[in-house]
């Protein structure tokens, strides 16, 4: 099809286009459980409530998750210039690091569960899950994606002129690392400070 | 092409809309049903109608004037038997009609807009010398309580004439109720607009009657299976008798004479046996000592002083009740077995049906 | 929005002016840096000014990595409208649903 | 088409074009279209016996032709249908069929995931419909207000997830035609040339863009709190059961201008023609609506006014639900001027539109009533309610969207479809329409609530004439779609041959030949003028007065055009197929609660996706050949 830059309307690549539609609706779905989670921040039902964070813990993971960005942009400019192995590299070292935000955050699940905050517990513990868990998973789709990426640059599905490829790969792992610099402020940071006040 | 003998047919439609609008109207003037949203019978019911009469002339108006249009232009320029087959001026448009078409509405609009926030402020504010009836919706009846008089009802309540009541509604106790509550909505035309009851949260509706008489409604808010069968019945009585009515029901009930089939039923009512549930369990028939406070079901205290029951569906008849004690699924829809809700059956032996209608009928 | 206003005509015509890793990694080393600010609010008393100041660090962390990871700066200005309507909506929205939840609600018992 | 590609080398890609494989692995958008709408047939079918039950119910008070139970599942997979499974979808292929040829492309922008979309909503419509099958349909109306539906005896569970299925398909197919409307016009085609139905379409899509997610988000929650725990919405730990209402309406409003802007699009298309005159106010027409899909956003809350929301958000909502009687009115007084002034042809498809500017116009000024926020009180939640939205969503979007069906039957099979069944049919739907919902309007203002399965007694006799008279108007509508159905069949065999512009038409997708060939366009038209086609055909004199260009006098504006030397057409494709299959298993580990299912399901689609990225590139596949691979020979251009 037409995916020819050149004979596009507006002289870009439609999957980009694409991609950047998609990510336009996506701060509504994000925006609508961040929203919930800030209604519910006191119904706690008795349960815990947002004392039980670790900042110093989460403000690791989401540093790691901060710098996945730069080794992510670096693919792609390491694509840019058609250097393949540098791209691999970089890609690694992306999934990477999006691998210890996750288990970073399987294990705070785990300590969380443990002192009683179940996702049945109250509004606020169902909002808290919910909303960071649906970030996991949309990392989780991010390393999937990773991965293919870097398969598919082995296996020579993906040359060195398409860098159009992963550039929207790293569109999506920018957006999800956008989104938890909102969330590691809004969820953790500025409730934590108000509690703690 | 062929459709130029269709023209005259296409006039008669807004025509047989207008006659049809108008034969509605005039229908509805004559209705005299007790739960007629165009019948107001107090200042709470009036407000809005006067508000929506004038709104419904202006949409009558701008409605006739845009059908008037069509018509005019289907009928002045459709295409003619003998026409030559040219095409006509080709018009693109004309700024000053966009702008009269943009502006008109607008102003309209906005002169419709002022008395509607004001009618919302004033609806809704706190009325004078108003009495207080809460309100909890369950699946699917209404329960009143009146914290002036500790008095208890169900499906059907009382309120006395030209004063304001404001009720204090909410969606099922969750204390005492394996219904946790859903939104259900207060809604008797008459008296009212309608309010929503919701779980956890407390709205409020101010009520008002003019006259005395009855006065219908029904539950307005989705509910479940028998949403259609949560009814409401309100009695509006003079001064007079609604402090009568007050009188009567703050009286315990009679406990009936020892050996009569009434007093058997009583005691079957407290203690039903065979490791069935007791209607004690559920429903309140209060005579005089501890707590006037009822558990999941209706209060059963002054049963007979209400016309209709479960849900003001049934009338209060002998064969009413004892159909619903041998099986209440029969009735009426409920959830029992799968969620708890509702009235179970308690298979009932023939002679326990007597003794228990009885002892229902002896409850005035 | 500086990135809103990338001339139409620089418009994606080959990446030829996008940054250079050397500026990827100075990008990398502010966020760095504000993320430190961020969590030392934890750590140290900000007073009334936390808050405000969270908010705003926020804002700066994602405007960079809008403008300079995701090349919003640097592309097609479609992009960046795409995105700051639906960012846009998505505040705006849900603004006005928690103020209405908030303030203007049948009370709770 | 008869066309086969002749790849060779390539092992798991379909190459048939026709025939059963032809159709299912399709990833032609005129073929999705013509599905979408064979699809849309079945469920309106079925959307329409459940109302046919509903209005017998109520045909008398105090009836028991349907238990409780029944008729409350009955009403829901009513709207449901009606709303997800007929009007969207009905619109969408529309949008499949029309958007590539009125902007002068050969296909969409992702010609798969167009395919896609297609599977994903048949088998989200087969998903919603399979809970009759397992213990009963959802019955908790088609809002789905928690905590109501957070009850298993309600069944929500399948609303939640089904609609969420469907909310995929809508979503990627919004994503599909937004990429394809900005980045696929024919050179010339600017913004201001675009027909008004793409305008249309734009905007609808871009509703879509933004409100699926948030009722994505609000369905999820549902599923959360239904299945697996979760307490969102349950009053008993503090939730708010209204924080449900605000996100099922913010999705919900603006969902209802996505089912009537692409009407407003088509009889903006069908009036200029049949009145033989341009669309008056064109740029007005856009901006209105666009300016409604705006101002859309912003009403959510006149649903909630007798919810628990307080005076000062009543008011705002209620003033800003008036405001948008103004655009809206904006496009009523240009379609009248439209015609006026015109020739008027009264075909069927002309009918149809005047009977959506006259029936419409009623729906909207009773929702300008409603948002008299005192009276609402009374209004809400009464057949003055069904009858102003079946106004709006029948008398409008339905009678568009027939009108359209008229208008482009030829277009897409060569034929005409009958004009005397047409006119039984209009007239018959016409009265029917009225006499079904014209009463609800009174029986709503005397005290009727929705949503009741009994029809009690103590309403007054008034209100059982009502009833009784909405429920022969059913009958006269089934009758009139039985007319309709018959002449569809038989149009498709028997129908006169059309010619290329039966209606001597403006708009771009009649300048190919009926019924449009595979590649759309031999040439891709260079475009001068709004309306091109019709510029191609007509100068316009000093005086404004329109004359024919004798053919040939004129010069072919696409001579100049480079005669594209092979054409790439998107090859078929399983694994859209494939792929959406996974769903099922998705989808009922989602209502069951069972993470097995929902892991085979994830993992089905996932490999999906990669049965799809790996896809050998072919040529016409929306991958980048490599430049190795674009040499292959093209046979696809070669069979014409
Ligand atoms: C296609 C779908 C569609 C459309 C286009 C509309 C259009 C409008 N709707 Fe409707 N509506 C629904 C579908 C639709 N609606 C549905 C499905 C429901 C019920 C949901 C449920 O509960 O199940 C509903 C319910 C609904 C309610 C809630 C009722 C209640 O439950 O209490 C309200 C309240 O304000 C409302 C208002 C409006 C308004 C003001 C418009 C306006 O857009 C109309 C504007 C048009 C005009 C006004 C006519 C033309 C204008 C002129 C000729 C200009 C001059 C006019 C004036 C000066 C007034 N609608
Ligand atoms: C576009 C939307 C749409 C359409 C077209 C309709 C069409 C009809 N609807 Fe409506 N309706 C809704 C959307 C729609 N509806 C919604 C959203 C609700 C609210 C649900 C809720 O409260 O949750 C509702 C609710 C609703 C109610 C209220 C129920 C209640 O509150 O209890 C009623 C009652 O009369 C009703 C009746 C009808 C009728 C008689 C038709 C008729 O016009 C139908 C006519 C159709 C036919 C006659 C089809 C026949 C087809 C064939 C014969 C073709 C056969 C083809 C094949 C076999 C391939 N509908
Ligand atoms: C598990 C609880 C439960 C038990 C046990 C029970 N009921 Fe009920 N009863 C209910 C509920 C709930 C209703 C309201 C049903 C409705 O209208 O939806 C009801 C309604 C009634 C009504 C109608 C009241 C009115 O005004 O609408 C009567 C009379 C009644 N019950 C009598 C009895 C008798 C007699 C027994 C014992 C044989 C009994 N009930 C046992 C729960 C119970
Ligand atoms: Cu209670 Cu409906
Ligand atoms: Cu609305």
């Amino acid at each position: 099809m037409a995916t020819d830059v050149a004979t596009t309307t507006l002289g870009i690549d439609h999957r980009k286009l694409g991609m950047w539609t998609f990510l336009g609706s996506e701060f509504l779905f994000f925006g609508a459980f961040v929203s919930a989670y800030l209604l519910y921040l006191d119904t706690t039902a008795g349960g815990p409530g947002v004392e039980i964070f670790d900042i110093p813990f989460t403000s690791i993971s989401s540093f790691v998750l901060l710098m996945s960005s730069l080794t992510m942009v670096l693919a792609h400019h390491a694509h840019t210039k058609g250097d393949l192995r540098r791209m691999r590299l970089w890609i690694l070292a992306t999934a990477g690091q999006g691998a210890v935000f996750l288990g970073g955050q399987v294990f705070e699940f785990n300590v969380f569960f443990r002192e009683g905050l179940e996702l049945s517990t109250s509004p606020f513990a169902t909002s808290f899950y919910i909303l960071t868990g649906f970030h996991g998973l949309h990392v989780f789709v991010g390393i999937l994606l990773l991965g293919s990426l870097y398969v598919l640059s082995l296996t020579g599905k993906i040359k060195a002129n398409q860098d159009v490829k992963t550039e929207m790969i790293g569109l999506y792992w920018h957006f999800v690392d956008i989104i938890w610099v909102v969330i590691f402020t809004v969820v953790y940071l500025i409730p934590e400070i108000a509690v703690l006040d | 092409m062929r459709e130029q003998s269709h023209t005259r047919r296409r006039r008669r439609t807004p025509v047989y809309l207008g006659v049809f609008a108008a034969a509605a109207v005039i229908l509805a003037a004559c209705g005299d049903a007790e739960q007629n949203a165009l019948d107001p019978a107090g200042p709470f019911a009036q407000a809005p109608h006067d508000l929506i009469i004038p709104v419904a002339w202006i949409a009558l108006a701008v409605f006739i004037f845009v059908q008037g249009l069509i018509i005019l232009s289907v009928v002045r320029f459709r295409t003619r038997k003998d026409d030559d087959g040219s095409l006509p001026k080709q018009i693109h448009g004309n700024t000053r009609l966009e702008v009269i078409w943009t502006v008109i509405p607008a102003v309209i609009l906005a002169v419709i807009a002022v008395p509607t926030v004001q009618g919302i402020f004033e609806v809704m504010e706190e009325p004078e010398d108003y009495l207080t009836v809460e309100v909890i919706g369950h699946r699917w009846w209404f329960e009143y309580y009146y914290p002036d008089y500790d008095i208890y009802t169900a499906n059907e309540f009382a309120i006395p004439t030209d004063r304001p009541v404001r009720l204090e509604m909410t969606a099922a106790d969750l204390a005492r109720s394996p219904d946790l509550g859903v939104i259900h909505s207060f809604w008797v035309p008459r008296l009212a607009g309608k309010q929503d009851l919701v779980p956890g949260q407390t709205t409020f509706l101010n009520i008002q009657a003019d006259e005395p008489g009855r006065y219908l409604g029904q539950c307005a808010e989705y509910c479940g299976v028998s949403h259609a069968n949560m009814r409401i019945r309100v009695e509006a009585y003079e001064e007079a008798d609604f402090d009568a009515w007050v009188e009567a029901q703050t009286q315990p009930a009679a406990v009936p004479a020892d050996g009569t089939v009434e007093a058997e039923g009583r005691d079957l009512f407290l203690e039903l046996g065979d490791g069935r549930l007791a209607c004690a369990s559920c429903h309140q028939v209060w005579e005089g000592d501890g707590d006037r406070a009822p558990q999941q079901g209706p209060d059963l205290t002054h049963l007979l002083s209400r016309e209709e029951f479960a849900g003001a569906i049934h009338d209060m008849t002998e064969e009413n009740l004892r159909e619903w004690l041998r099986d209440p699924d029969s009735m009426k829809p409920m959830q029992y077995e799968v969620n708890g809700i509702g009235m179970p059956n308690l298979d009932l032996t023939d002679d326990e049906l007597d003794a228990l209608v009885a002892y229902m009928l002896s409850l005035d | 929005m500086s990135s809103t206003q990338t001339p139409e005509q620089q418009a994606d015509q080959g990446h030829d002016n996008h940054p250079t890793p050397r500026q990827y990694v100075n990008i990398a080393l502010v966020l760095a840096v504000l993320t430190a600010l961020e969590v030392s609010t934890y750590f140290f008393e900000f007073g009334a000014i936390a808050i405000p100041l969270l908010v705003v660090l926020m804002v700066v962390k994602f405007l960079y990595v809008a403008g300079w990871f995701m090349h919003l700066k640097f592309d097609s200005p479609i992009y960046s409208r795409l995105m700051y309507t639906g960012l846009a909506f998505a505040l705006v929205l849900y603004a006005v649903m928690a103020v209405v939840t908030l303030f203007d609600h049948a009370p709770m018992i | 088409m008869s066309s086969t590609t002749e790849q060779t080398g390539y092992a798991g890609r379909p190459r048939q074009r026709d025939g059963f494989v032809g159709w299912i692995t399709t990833t032609d958008h005129k073929k999705i279209g013509v599905m979408y709408f064979i699809t849309v047939l079945v469920f309106f079918a079925l959307g329409g016996i459940e109302s046919g039950f509903i209005r017998w119910q109520l045909a008398q008070a105090e009836q028991n032709v349907l238990t409780e139970e029944i008729y409350n599942q009955f009403f829901t997979m009513h709207g449901i249908t009606m709303v997800f499974l007929v009007v969207m979808p009905l619109s969408a292929a529309f949008f499949n069929y029309l958007i590539p040829l009125m902007i002068g492309a050969r296909d969409v922008a992702f010609p798969r995931l167009n395919a896609f979309s297609y599977w994903v909503y048949l088998f989200g419509g087969i998903f919603l419909y399979s809970s009759f099958a397992l213990g009963g349909a959802p019955n908790g109306s088609w809002v789905g207000y928690a905590p109501l539906s957070t009850d298993a005896v309600s069944n929500m569970a399948f609303y939640a997830v089904g609609l969420n299925i469907l909310g995929v398909s809508s979503l990627a197919a919004a994503v599909n035609f937004i990429v394809t409307i900005l980045n696929m016009r024919a050179p010339g085609m600017t913004f201001m040339r675009m027909p008004v139905f793409v305008w249309m379409a734009l905007v609808t899509n871009f509703l879509l863009l933004f409100a699926l997610p948030i009722i994505a988000v609000a369905l999820f929650m549902l599923n959360v709190d239904a299945v697996f725990g979760g307490q969102f919405f349950e009053p008993a730990t503090g939730g708010d059961p209204i924080l449900y209402q605000h996100l099922f309406w913010l999705f919900g409003h603006p969902e209802v201008y996505i089912m009537i802007l692409p009407a407003m699009g088509i009889i903006s298309e069908i009036l200029p023609v049949n009145s033989r005159k341009p669309l008056f106010g064109y740029a007005a027409v856009v901006f209105a609506g666009a300016a409604i899909g705006f101002i859309g956003f912003g009403v959510w809350a006149h649903h909630m006014f007798t919810s628990a929301i307080g005076p000062v958000a009543r008011s705002a909502f209620a003033l800003s639900t008036m405001f948008i009687a103004v655009p809206t009115g904006i496009k009523i007084f240009n379609w009248v001027f439209t015609m006026w002034g015109g020739k008027l042809r009264f075909n069927t498809p002309m009918l149809f539109s005047i009977g959506f500017v006259s029936m419409f116009t009623i729906g909207g000024l009773s929702g300008v009533t409603h948002a008299i926020v005192p009276h609402n009180a009374q209004q809400h939640d009464t057949y003055y309610v069904v009858a102003h939205f079946h106004y709006v969503l029948f008398g409008g979007a339905l009678f568009g969207l027939i009108a359209g069906i008229y208008f482009w039957f030829p277009k897409v099979t060569g034929k005409m479809m009958d004009e005397k069944l047409g006119k039984w049919h209009f007239w018959t739907w016409l009265a029917g329409f009225n006499l079904t919902f014209g009463p609800m309007h009174m029986s709503g203002l005397l005290g009727q609530p929705r949503r009741t399965a009994v029809l009690p007694g103590e309403l007054g006799s008034t209100v059982e004439l009502y009833n009784l008279l909405s429920s022969l108007g059913f009958v006269v509508l089934f009758g009139s779609a039985l007319v309709f159905l018959y002449n569809l069949i038989d149009s498709t065999r028997n129908g006169e041959a059309s010619g290329d512009d039966p209606w001597d038409a403006r708009t771009l997708e009649w300048i190919t030949p009926s019924p449009t060939p595979f590649e759309n366009f031999h040439v891709v038209p260079t475009i001068t003028h709004r309306d091109e086609f019709w510029h191609r055909k007509y100068a316009e004199d000093e005086a404004g007065r329109a004359i024919p260009v004798p053919a040939g006098a004129a010069e072919d504006p696409d001579a100049g055009a480079e005669h594209d030397e092979h054409i790439h057409m998107p090859d078929p494709s399983y694994w859209p197929l494939v792929q959406t299959l996974g769903f099922f298993p998705f989808g009922y580990g989602l209502v069951y609660g069972n993470f097995l299912l929902i892991g085979l399901g994830l993992a089905w689609l996932v490999i999906g996706m990669y049965g799809w990225i790996i896809e050998p590139v072919a040529e016409g596949d929306d991958d980048e050949p490599d430049d190795a691979e674009q040499v292959a020979p093209t046979a696809t251009a070669g069979a014409h």
